[in-house]
């Protein structure tokens, strides 16, 4: 059977955030399958212990390779980790605070509260991930 | 009280009444009242199809379909209105695909058709394949289908309000009353016409494939009000319920090739219909199984036999009959065929006595089924109350409850649904014509004294009698006297039985003293409705000495028609009930033996 | 008088609503919490001194740790799964299979973590 | 057998406010849970309220929580249950009006709010509109729905969110949406692309369960999202 086209409906938030959710759930998993391959190159596989590397993982930040045996931080270090760590930060944090926000909504009904705890998770994921990002860029 | 003012009523909301309210909505304003919600009435459970003489598959023709439909009435049948069916058929069927009716498909597109009982080629007397269906839940698709239709065409609806009287005004109806089940306040709605469409009332007997609410309160209602009720002795008992339980296996299995077995493993229907054998029509089937019952031959000895779809034995005796596919292929069919084709049957089979019919045969018995009679209408819906036929302005019925009489003395399968819609639709358009060439009829304000008075009643602190003994105590009494077969002293017994247990309803005692919700009570009014309709039927068939149709006597063997091709029409008096008789309309079909 | 709607916390769980929906109510706590647990390390991290040392203290601690583990590769594995299912509904016939298929891979994955983690604390590392 | 019934009752005429009633009852193996209440109701106590009317699975008037999750009345055997204990309750997320009775009109009035009817404003063929048998089958299963409440009062997300559609509202628009004949598949998958649309479905599959009518109801829903997210129908 042949499929059909229909028009799509316009865009909105939850459809949005919908789509992002799952394309950042399938994104944090490869960009930290990247972190801990190049990690296990690099020389973490005889220089770091397990919880290390895990955070390095999940947030591959140059401040993480500190606890370890590692002596050159410099490749830890570069433009390129910093942009991996953004994009992780910026996934992992949307991802998570729009959980929340679906959660909340799932109580909530269009109207002032709605409007209240959508405005307060807002600010929280921004100040966070701008709080990140400055502890990204100064690290 | 509160009171409610629509042009058209119609009471009751499954196949005829929506299909009613479709049609008369489009011209007035128009509100359907009923006790359940929409979607929970009775047509639901249908489900082998809907005839209608399409010839996707094969030639057919409407004539074909109008014969067939008087030689299963015994030619009891009102044959201008037969005509006028078979004839609209075509147009109906075409109108539900339209609303969006998901009938299966045949590979080019088409409407699908499969055979069904007493549906045959007039020229070869072979099955026709005639039944539009939607697998085997036809019924559940056209009462989703005709609510979706109101809900877009903003028909008004009144759901779960118990209508439980018909006010009459100079001879003309003029609206009803009704209970709302929320608040059990009494609601009285005025109205320029009034259609009845609140089906059947198979809950007279003890093994019945209706629901719970298949209580006749249409019949009962009209005849507290001095309408008659017609053919009241012809209620079908439909072959295949099953076993104990009563619920529908449709005749659409023995359409796919299905048969009835015997103990001895035969197919006994090759004897008493040798042409179409399984698919001979639904009184001659019941009676061939009572005859195979009775005479020692049920499974085990017990009173069942099996309904057989295996592949097996449909490949078996579909090659014994030479039956072939449209495409002139031999007929074979294979468990996916059977579960693709009948999927709700293997589901009840198997959630209800933990069977498959791929694997294994159902045990079955006759279940009554079908109202024949009910509410004397002509073909467009009005009401006739004599053996005049003097329309009752204002009045319409449509559907299980009415008796134009298209089914006669026997109803054919598919015609059913066929009659809701063909009947319902007319009966809408004409209630709507009527309203719109008459006003109001002022109502007096104690309008709804008559139905208080009964509840009234009901509420009496002081009785002792069981609703429920006395309703199962009809039932039993009906069942074993007043069903497939009957005899005089059987049913003398019966109507004494019943007219002992009118009389110890008088002193019921019900436990819900309250408004809200009150289902006891409720109860209790339906079973006094039983009670008025089983009285009515037992009459009626004691007095009908033949056999014709679903009415089988013992004592009376044959079909009489020097003496009894005519319509009882009988009255509910104070003391009794009251009997005459109203010719058949026969145009060209002349009655003669009928052989299957 | 109708008895309200509302259906308290303790009256939803008592549904026997089975595998998926066990996976539903750990997806959103472990979900809640990642959550708290970045968000003390973002604070941590951001405040230094001994307040940071205090919360790095607890989200150290081996038990908060095995918790933090299983929610990772819970909420990562049911996330993927979720995810799967969404593209390609025809598998949606298949989920109570998926729940199973699930644990199966969770249980042996968190096993084999806390084992790891419980004998190198019992090590002293 | 002897089987335990315990009920929940609540009748707003009395003070008694909500409780169970346990009732030992005699009954046969193949009895349905239904037949139990009638019991109960004929026998014992006509008070006791619930919707009931085809019993066997068609109508969709007696769905109850029967030991914690929804089922039809009609549709469980005594045979089938896992113990002699039965606890009776009303379907959650709709306010009880008495005993099993629950306020529907919430129910129906999502139902109504997906446009659950055909549309198709082409003058209609003399004869019937075509369609091939794969096209038909396409939608066969979200037709097979009764309206009986059961999936939509299974959903947790329904149950703390009145206005979330629910499942059976999303069941009825799938019907259409995939239905070759049909024309308002956009203006459904507009309504349903909202807050209270697809997207308060969490995929808990407490609908797939409890639907008696074997619907695939979450696949139902998530062939929705996929065609608000792809605009194919396939």
């Amino acid at each position: 059977m042949q499929s059909r086209k229909v028009p799509q409906p316009g865009w909105n938030l939850e459809y949005t955030m919908w789509m992002f959710t799952r394309l950042s759930g399938l994104a944090l998993p490869v960009l930290g399958l990247i972190g801990i391959t190049a990690a296990l190159v690099m020389g973490a596989r005889t220089q770091m212990d397990l919880g290390t590397l895990m955070r390095w993982t999940f947030f591959p930040n140059v401040s993480h390779v500190t606890s370890s045996n590692i002596p050159d931080y410099v490749p830890w270090g570069g433009a390129f980790w910093q942009i991996m760590q953004i994009m992780i930060a910026f996934f992992g944090f949307t991802h998570g605070f729009n959980g929340l926000r679906v959660v909340a909504e799932d109580y909530t009904n269009p109207g002032f509260w709605q409007v209240f705890w959508r405005g307060i998770i807002f600010l929280v994921w921004l100040f966070s991930l701008l709080a990140v990002i400055f502890v990204i860029i100064n690290s | 009280m509160q009171k409610h003012q629509h042009e058209v009523i119609v009471v009751g909301a499954g196949g005829a009444g929506l299909t009613a309210a479709l049609y008369a909505s489009q011209h007035v304003s128009t509100a359907v009242i009923s006790k359940l919600y929409p979607t929970r009435s009775h047509t639901g459970t249908a489900q082998g199809g809907i005839g209608a003489a399409l010839g996707n598959t094969e030639e057919d023709h409407p004539e074909w379909h109008a014969y067939d439909t008087v030689k299963g009435s015994d030619y009891l049948g009102d044959q201008t209105a037969i005509e006028f069916m078979a004839q609209e058929a075509v147009q109906a069927v075409y109108e539900l695909e339209h609303m969006g009716l998901p009938f299966s498909r045949n590979p080019d597109g088409t409407i699908a058709q499969r055979p069904f009982g007493g549906h045959t080629n007039n020229e070869t007397g072979k099955p026709v394949r005639r039944a539009c269906y939607a697998a085997d839940r036809t019924g559940h698709m056209i009462l989703q289908t005709l609510y979706q239709q109101s809900i877009k065409n903003k028909v008004n609806f009144f759901d779960e309000f118990h209508v439980v009287d018909l006010l009459v005004e100079d001879g003309k109806a003029a609206g009803v009353v009704a209970i709302e089940l929320e608040t059990g306040e009494f609601h009285i709605f005025h109205a320029k016409a009034v259609i009845f469409a609140t089906g059947g009332h198979g809950r007279v007997w003890e093994i019945t494939s209706n629901a719970y609410a298949y209580t006749g309160d249409g019949v009962a209602i009209t005849l507290r009000r001095g309408i008659p009720a017609e053919d009241m002795e012809f209620f079908q008992f439909h072959p295949t319920g099953i076993y104990k339980m009563g619920i529908l296996i449709t005749e659409g299995v023995r359409g796919e090739g299905g048969v009835l077995i015997n103990d001895k493993g035969e197919r006994f229907m090759e004897e008493y219909a040798p042409t179409v054998k399984d698919l001979a029509s639904r009184d001659v089937v019941s009676r061939a199984m009572y005859l195979e019952m009775k005479a020692g031959r049920g499974i085990g000895g017990k009173r069942f036999l099996n309904l057989d779809v295996t592949p097996e034995v449909v490949n078996k005796y579909a090659a014994e009959d030479g039956r072939t596919n449209p495409d002139g292929s031999p007929y074979r069919m294979t468990g996916e065929d059977i579960f693709a084709k009948l999927p709700d049957i293997i589901d009840f089979c198997e959630t209800y006595i933990g069977v498959n019919p791929v694997t294994q045969p159902m045990p079955v018995q006759p279940t009554a089924h079908y109202a024949m009679g009910g509410i004397p209408t002509n073909m467009y819906g009005e009401v006739v109350i004599d053996k005049e036929n003097t329309v009752m302005p204002g009045l319409y019925a449509a559907g299980e409850v009415a008796c134009v009489s298209a089914h006669g003395a026997n109803r054919l399968g598919t015609n059913a649904l066929l009659d809701l819609v063909v009947f319902g639709k007319y009966s809408g358009l004409k209630a709507a014509e009527y309203s719109q060439g008459s006003s109001f009829i002022p109502l007096p304000a104690n309008a709804a004294d008559f139905a208080q008075e009964q509840f009234a009643q009901l509420h009496r602190e002081d009785g002792t009698e069981s609703v429920t003994d006395i309703a199962n105590e009809m039932k039993e009494v009906m069942f074993d006297h007043v069903g497939v077969f009957r005899v005089e002293e059987g049913m003398q017994e019966a109507v004494d039985k019943i007219r002992a247990l009118k009389e110890r309803f008088q002193h019921i005692s019900i436990d819900d003293h309250g408004k809200k919700f009150n289902t006891d009570v409720l109860n209790a009014w339906e079973v006094s409705n039983l009670l008025d309709l089983a009285e009515v039927t037992a009459v009626s068939a004691l007095e009908r000495k033949e056999s014709r149709g679903a009415h089988s006597r013992d004592d009376y063997t044959e079909r009489d028609d020097e003496n009894w091709l005519k319509h009882t029409l009988a009255w509910l008096d104070k003391d009794g009930v009251r009997l005459e008789y109203k010719p058949v309309d026969i145009t060209k079909y002349k009655p003669k033996a009928r052989s299957y | 008088m109708t008895l309200d709607r509302k259906v308290g916390l303790l009256a939803g769980l008592r549904y026997k609503g089975g595998g998926p929906m066990l996976a539903w109510i750990l997806h959103r706590i472990t979900g809640l919490g990642m959550i708290v647990f970045i968000a003390l390390h973002v604070i941590a991290s951001l405040l230094g001194g001994d307040i940071g040392i205090a919360i790095n203290t607890v989200y150290q601690s081996l038990y908060f740790q095995l918790f933090v583990v299983f929610g990772i590769i819970f909420h990562g594995v049911n996330g993927l799964r979720i995810i799967v299912l969404d593209l390609w509904p025809k598998f949606i016939e298949y989920q109570r299979e998926s729940t199973w298929l699930e644990w199966f891979i969770i249980l042996p994955v968190y096993g084999l973590t806390a084992f790891v983690m419980i004998s190198r604390f019992l090590a002293g590392e | 057998m002897e089987v335990k019934l315990k009920v929940f009752r609540y009748n707003p005429e009395d003070d008694e406010g909500k409780h169970f009633d346990t009732f030992t009852l005699e009954a046969e193996p193949t009895d349905r849970v239904l037949d139990l209440l009638e019991q109960v109701k004929n026998y014992v106590d006509g008070t006791l309220t619930f919707r009931r009317s085809c019993a066997h699975g068609v109508c969709g008037s007696d769905a109850i929580r029967i030991n914690g999750v929804n089922r039809l009345a009609c549709k469980v055997l005594v045979q089938d249950l896992k113990s002699k204990t039965v606890k009776i309750e009303p379907i959650l997320g709709l306010e009880v009006e008495k005993d099993l009775v629950v306020d529907m009109e919430p129910f129906f009035r999502h139902y109504k709010s997906v446009l659950p009817y055909f549309v198709n404003d082409d003058p209609p063929p003399m004869k019937e509109r075509l369609q091939s048998p794969e096209e038909r089958s396409r939608f066969d299963d979200t037709t097979k729905c009764i309206l009986c409440a059961s999936c939509t009062t299974s959903c947790p997300s329904f149950w703390i969110n009145e206005e979330y559609v629910g499942p059976s509202a999303i069941v009825n628009a799938h019907r259409f949406i995939y239905d070759s004949r049909d024309q308002a598949a956009a203006e459904r998958l507009e309504i349903l692309n909202d807050q209270f649309g697809v997207y308060r479905c969490h995929t808990i599959f407490n609908c797939t369960d409890a639907c008696p009518r074997e619907i695939e109801v979450t696949k139902a829903v998530g062939e929705v999202k996929k065609a608000i997210a792809t605009g194919r129908l396939e």
